[in-house]
């Protein structure tokens, strides 16, 4: 594809993890049908959960995970100084994840309960962003390896990025599914970002809200409906606080 | 028993498509999606932001094919990228190829802007309503412009010049926010020593270099005298601009119905399809985008 | 090869790997030997702690799958299983059948998922040489073309079970969501079958390999299979003949805090023990099915094995079972056509153990309930949590063999690094 | 238009004789709702006995298989600073079991957009022409208000319609290939006393609408009450989901975007399914956004429903089945809707 006289120039990157499952690293290494593709794009300079090869002359710099532990901040500090392109990549690195549901407890009890006098250091969670500039923030939880193939795509060519502005709901019609209301559950898909093609809904789960706030989402139409078909505010607020992108509303 | 009694119907096939549901013709079908592959012949910088597009359609049939009137506009495609309406902004009566003035505004326009002479490009089209120039024969004409407005009003200010005698005045309007916005600012000369063709300019704020008048291009229509029942008005320009120019021509006595605007809204196909640019029961696509400015004001939240 | 003490020459090694890479989390290796004695040689995990187990308090049942499926990436499966199979336990609810063979199906992907990944991307490139899998996908594309073939095969599996590659949404408390469409299922299978070739060559490739030989004698504790190779509950056992029920995991592990770990350590009979897939094999060798054993045979992998690092190949045996197992679950649930999949569920106070072999070894969650169907309490063991006591004894031994003549650090390195690899340590998980 | 008597036999033996080489949609049931009310959904089906005819309603229209919620409008192989563009939209044939009235009317509305004009789709025409259509009449469900807008009788756009007179079905056939088909299967004349079981069977549907919305002068009304506060009232409710569009049987919107496969040589205009009622849906380059709130959203699609498509093709484009109405989380219908115009409740 060279149509437009643009050369191709390989983004070179460099994926980083902090707290957190590492799930979205292996989504980089899924879909294996574009995966040699993938790798064909892009130039991996660091990438530890796959490769032993290590540097830092890196332009993008893919980040999952939250930060936890005052070395991290560090970390990620000296790693947005390199980076030309910071991406906090997954909901952990966007909003704090689940990991954050830790900052409602009392880490020195937390501590003690876990490790009993053998307490190890750790702070509240905070989001990528809390730290440092993010300049594209992919939400997800897992991200999507269709999201981050885009970004890579627009990286090298420019390519449009789709920005989801409209909620869950309209990727869930769109794959014929039966709603989770219609089943007595409650499901954030209302007010959640789309661009996840609703994998929950369409597997029996109502939406959690991993993938954050639609833009403009309509807080107030939610609660009431939620509340007329019999959901506890305590429910919705789990919810809401599981992922930590709702924290605007909360 | 035997087996399949439904017969598979092909839509490429003429004699199948007169049947129940009447629709048209092969060749009708054919423009709905594919577009005619095009050479970028030539690129023009205007300002930073606008540059201006040579593109020639490739097969020589098509071409011959091709022509429009001032007014329509063409989807222009981005293979990768996407495909979005631009009005046409060169004379018609260039057979060969056409000009867009195109600003770089997103995706689509960003990638446009970083192609060089020969890349290809696909065109759909054209498509939309003209500005009613048979019209307009006989009569004055003002053809006021702000901003990217003169892309689109180029192709009839290339119409009257070429055919001046069959237009009693023309008046050339121009504005824009500052002296580096302005389009075309190669042409004014050419237009201005065309027999008795007036053109003004105006800038809303000068800088050094800065001649001209300075203000709104409202300001403008004061220094024009017309014969409010022998003349037309073309508008091109930011929605806003109507309101106050078509409002002052209302002043002057110029009849609703004989202002035309241009008209944009979102668009995705460009054939009354997509209803991403309809107002109501009006597609900005098919219906316009050149509408006269009563029909404006009777569509609902057009401007 | 054995050494240490008779040395000629006395010989200085020095290792020193901050973050190992190719494997699930963050962990260290330290080995120092001086004039021939190993002075040091330490396996660290270093993974920032999460305490999912205190996030967990106060969580609705419904929410306590979806919150440990983000325990790890990779056996996200793994943990949601365990964790409804403990929420249930603890309702007393009784899945339909339809639905604990969704599951086991859903846990056979991710079995081949997960091996497959570690086989192909993180430990096949020390034994051919190369710092990753990535220039596989030029030098030997066939190769490359076999790992991301299977690998999409596992993945589409979890996709069609569980709803998602990671991080499963439709095993829920009760059952499983919904029945995926039967031809879906059955192309799966066609695929499943279609794989075989692959497979067959993934084993001539592995008989290629040369697996240093490094022997330590290990107790092996894995669930206990009736009548199958097992997977999902049942009965725990260890190679040195201790068993016990599913609930008293505690006796079976006995977790215990290192100061120089976020990971806990763990011990049974010894003063370590080892889960995984050479602790599954190693108990259970004789439900593997006939194809699976053939290639055991084939790749002379016997009960009971003691070397750590044949675990590679117990992973591949174990592919090859769960394919031509999942064939056969695969058949029965189109059999059993629109059969139901979900138990009603009526929460109450009460305590649930749930026991899953997750690719790393055996796993286990823990909830007490309240009467609102919210935990109290709840504790979760992690397979890499049981083994690291295991890899730092085995680094040590290691250690002691290869400190002799001619060996370097670099090579002393890569053989610590593979005998880490060879655990498929997960160690965000182990450090939850 | 021919009448037949098909007995329930020779239904069976004609949907096995359809199913020998083609695939057939019909609605099939999927499960339940935590109310306990069935959940039918248009699926294909692969025997007589996974349709199930009795169903009242789907959650879905059948219009995916006409306006597929996406689809590749071409593709483009680039090659060097080349590229070629291939489009492909030829269907298989197929049938479509099972549609009530009011979903084919539905469909000979979007006939009138996409078959007709100056622009005829041929992805939508490909697909319709190669559709075999059995329409079936149904009793009511008592929030639909068909009747209201002249839908809930059908009297093109279809190749069979069946009517159940309990032991056999009253057939009207719309189409030489229905009229082919039927001959193959044990088919009668229609007789007096058919008629009159027919004519009853029609009665008891036509007064089983229970919602009654008045449309009169509802164009006229929807220009007088463009500012009304009975737009922000219900617009404040909305969610922006599309839900309501998505559904509909009519609701045709969509947005075209481009895509490019991993290794870059490959392009795809792909088209989606949109709602006017979606944030971004009349937002341009720049930012503004033409319908930036809910209301104006809201309002722009009763305007489209039931004024600007009235005034193009001289019907509303809304059937009356009220799937918006039901699926709207927000609990927007267009019965209270209309309601509150006519009566400017705030
Ligand atoms: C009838 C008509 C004539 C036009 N003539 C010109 C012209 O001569 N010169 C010029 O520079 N611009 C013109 N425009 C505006 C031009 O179409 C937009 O600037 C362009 O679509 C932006 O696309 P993008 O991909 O760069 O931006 P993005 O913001 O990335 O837009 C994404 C998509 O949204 C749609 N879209 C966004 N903005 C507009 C818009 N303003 N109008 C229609 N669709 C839009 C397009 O489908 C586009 O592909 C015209 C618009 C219309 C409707
Ligand atoms: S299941 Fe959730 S996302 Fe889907 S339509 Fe219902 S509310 Fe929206
Ligand atoms: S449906 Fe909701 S929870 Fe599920 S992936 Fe999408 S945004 Fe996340
Ligand atoms: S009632 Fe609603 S869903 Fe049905 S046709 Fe009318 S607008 Fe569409």
């Amino acid at each position: 594809m060279k149509h437009l006289n643009i050369e191709q120039k390989r983004p070179r990157i460099a994926v980083f993890d902090f707290t957190g499952c590492e799930g979205c690293e292996l989504q980089l290494a899924n879909k294996e049908e574009t995966l040699g593709a993938f790798l064909d794009a892009i130039e991996v300079i660091n990438y530890r959960e796959v490769s032993s090869e290590k540097g830092d002359n890196y332009d993008v710099a893919l980040i999952d995970g939250a930060i936890t532990r005052p070395d991290e901040i560090e970390r990620l500090k000296a790693i947005r100084e390199k980076a030309k392109v910071l991406v906090a990549m997954g909901s952990c690195a966007c909003f704090g994840g689940v990991t954050k549901l830790k900052n409602a407890y009392n880490l020195d009890e937390a501590n003690r309960e876990v490790y009993g006098d053998c307490p190890k250091e750790t702070i509240p969670t905070m989001a990528v962003g809390d730290v440092v500039t993010v300049d594209l923030k992919l939400p997800g939880c897992p991200v999507s390896k269709d999201e981050v193939e885009r970004v890579v795509q627009h990286l090298v060519w420019d390519l449009p990025l789709p920005t989801y502005a409209y909620p869950v709901c309209l990727q869930c019609k769109q794959r014929y599914t039966v709603c989770r209301f219609d089943m007595g559950e409650l499901c954030l898909g209302p007010i959640t970002r789309a661009g996840c093609n609703a994998p929950c809904p369409a597997g029996g789960l109502g939406c959690w809200g991993c993938r954050g706030p639609a833009e403009n989402p309509n807080y107030e139409e939610f609660f009431a409906l939620a509340k007329e078909k019999g959901f506890s505010e305590q429910e919705v607020k789990d919810r809401l606080a599981f992922f930590g992108g709702f924290e605007d509303v909360l | 028993m035997c087996p399949l009694p439904l017969r598979s119907y092909d839509v490429r096939l003429e004699s199948e498509m007169n049947q129940p549901l009447d629709f048209n013709r092969l060749l009708r079908l054919k423009p709905v999606a594919k577009v005619f592959k095009s050479e970028i012949t030539g690129v023009i910088r205007l300002t930073e932001m606008e540059k201006l597009f040579h593109i020639r359609i490739i097969d020589d049939a098509e071409r011959e094919r091709f022509s429009f009137l001032p007014g329509q506009f063409v989807m222009l495609e981005v293979p990768g990228y996407g495909e979005v309406p631009i009005s046409i902004s060169s004379s018609p009566s260039n057979k060969g190829y056409i000009e867009l003035c195109i600003r770089k505004a997103g995706t689509v326009t960003n990638a446009l802007h970083r192609a060089h002479r020969g890349a290809k490009v696909g065109i759909r089209g054209p498509f939309g309503t003209n500005f009613p120039l048979e019209r307009m024969e006989g009569q004055s004409i003002l053809l006021i412009a702000g901003g990217l407005g003169l892309a689109p009003l180029r192709a009839p200010i290339f119409h009257v010049t070429e055919n001046r005698s069959d237009f009693r005045d023309v008046h050339i309007l121009y504005g824009t926010k500052d002296p580096d916005q302005l389009l075309f600012d190669y042409q004014y000369e050419e237009w201005r020593r065309i027999d008795d063709v007036n053109i003004q300019v105006i800038v809303e704020q000068a800088n050094d270099s800065w001649k001209g008048p300075v203000g709104l291009i409202t300001k403008l229509l004061d220094n024009v005298t017309i014969d409010p029942n022998g003349t037309y008005a073309i508008v091109c320009g930011p929605p806003v601009m109507f309101k106050f120019v078509c409002g002052q021509l209302s002043q002057m006595g110029i009849p609703m119905d004989r202002m035309f605007v241009s008209l944009e809204r979102r668009m995705h196909c460009g054939m009354g399809k997509c209803c991403r640019c309809n107002v109501g029961d009006t597609y900005t696509c098919t219906d316009g985008p050149v509408f006269d400015y009563w029909s404006v004001i009777n569509l609902k939240e057009a401007i | 090869m054995t050494t240490s003490g008779k040395n000629t020459k006395k010989i200085n090694l020095n290792v020193d790997v901050h973050h190992l890479t190719r494997v699930e989390g963050h962990g260290n290796i330290r080995v120092r030997v001086v004039d021939g004695k190993v002075t040091e040689a330490r396996w660290d995990i270093v993974e920032t702690p999460r305490f999912f187990e205190v996030m967990l308090k106060g969580k609705h049942y419904t929410a306590a799958g979806i919150l440990t499926a983000r325990i790890c990436g990779i056996c996200s499966i793994g943990h949601c299983l365990a964790s409804v199979r403990a929420s249930e336990a603890a309702f007393g609810v009784t899945i339909p059948e339809a639905a604990a063979k969704l599951r086991l199906l859903a846990k056979h992907g991710e079995t081949m998922q997960s091996h497959f990944l570690h086989l192909f991307f993180l430990a096949a490139p020390d034994f051919l040489g190369l710092t990753s899998a990535i220039p596989l996908k030029d030098l030997n594309p066939e190769v490359f073309g076999i790992a991301a073939r299977l690998k999409k095969l596992a993945n589409d599996i979890c996709d069609l079970v569980a709803g998602r590659t990671t991080h499963p949404v439709s095993l829920q408390v009760g059952g499983v969501a919904k029945m995926p469409d039967r031809h879906a299922l059955l192309e799966i299978r066609d695929r499943l079958e279609r794989s075989v070739p692959d497979l067959t060559a993934t084993v001539e490739l592995f008989k290629t390999l040369e697996i240093p030989e490094f022997v330590r004698e290990t107790e092996f504790v894995a669930l206990k299979g009736e009548n199958d190779y097992p997977f999902i509950g049942g009965r725990l056992v260890s190679t040195d003949g201790v068993e016990r029920d599913e609930s008293e995991y505690l006796a079976m592990t006995n977790e215990y805090v290192d100061k120089n770990n976020t990971s806990k350590w763990a011990k049974l009979s010894r003063e370590s023990l080892a889960v995984g897939a050479l602790a599954r094999l190693n108990n259970n060798y004789d439900f593997l099915n006939d194809q699976a054993k053939a290639v055991a045979v084939e790749l002379g992998l016997a009960p009971v094995c003691h070397a750590p690092l044949m675990n590679n190949v117990a992973q591949l045996v174990e592919c090859v079972h769960v394919v031509y197992d999942s064939i056969r679950l695969i058949d029965e649930l189109v059999d059993s056509g629109n059969a139901e999949t979900m138990a009603p569920v009526k929460p109450k106070a009460g305590r649930g153990v749930g026991a899953v072999e997750v690719p790393r070894g055996i796993l286990y969650h823990d909830y007490e309930y309240g009467d609102d169907g919210r935990v109290v309490r709840a504790n979760c063991v992690i397979p890499t949590t049981q083994n690291n006591a295991n890899i730092h004894y085995d680094m040590h031994a290691l250690a002691e063999q290869f400190a002799c003549e001619g060996m370097t650090d670099e090579r002393l390195e890569l053989l610590c690094s593979m005998l880490v690899r060879a655990y498929d340590p997960c160690i965000s998980c182990s450090v939850h | 238009m021919l009448f037949k008597i098909l007995s329930k036999d020779g239904f069976r033996s004609l949907v096995e004789i359809i199913l020998q080489s083609n695939e057939i949609i019909a609605p099939k049931k999927i499960g339940t709702k935590a109310d306990g009310d069935p959940i039918h959904q248009f699926l294909p089906v692969t025997s007589f006995e996974e349709m199930d005819l009795d169903y009242r309603t789907t959650e879905y229209s059948a219009k995916t298989y006409f306006l597929p919620y996406r689809e590749n409008l071409c593709t483009f192989d680039f090659e060097a600073d080349d590229w070629e563009q291939k489009i492909a939209y030829r269907m298989q044939p197929r049938a479509i079991i099972g549609l009530r009235a009011f979903d084919i009317n539905a469909l000979t509305k979007l006939d009138k957009v996409f078959s007709k004009g100056r622009f005829p789709s041929p992805y939508y025409i490909s697909r319709r022409k190669n559709t075999f259509i059995v329409g079936i009449d149904r009793e009511p469900l008592e929030d639909e208000f068909c009747q209201s807008i002249g839908a809930d009788i059908v009297t093109h756009g279809f190749d069979l319609f069946m009517t159940d007179l309990g032991d056999r079905y009253f057939v009207a056939v719309d189409s030489d290939r229905g009229f082919n088909l039927l001959n193959r299967v044990d088919v009668r004349e229609v007789t007096d006393e058919d008629t009159q079981a027919y004519k009853e069977v029609r009665k008891r549907i036509q007064n089983g609408f229970k919602t009654k919305i008045n449309l009169s002068n509802l164009p006229n009304l929807l220009d007088l009450e463009f500012t009304s506060e009975v737009w922000k009232k219900w617009g404040d409710k909305c969610l922006s989901c599309g839900s309501c569009a998505m559904v509909c049987p009519t609701c045709y919107c969509y947005g075209v975007s481009e895509e490019v496969s991993m290794d870059f040589k490959e392009g795809a205009r792909v088209k989606q399914l949109y709602s006017c009622n979606l944030l971004d849906f009349a937002r341009v380059a720049g930012g503004h956004n033409f319908r930036p709130d809910q209301e104006t959203r809201l309002k722009y699609r009763y305007y489209h429903q039931h004024r600007g498509f009235l005034e193009d093709y001289d019907e509303p484009k809304c059937v009356g089945c009220n799937r918006c109405g039901r699926v709207c989380l927000a609990g927007i219908s267009p019965a209270a809707v209309i309601r509150d115009l006519y009566e400017e409740n705030v």
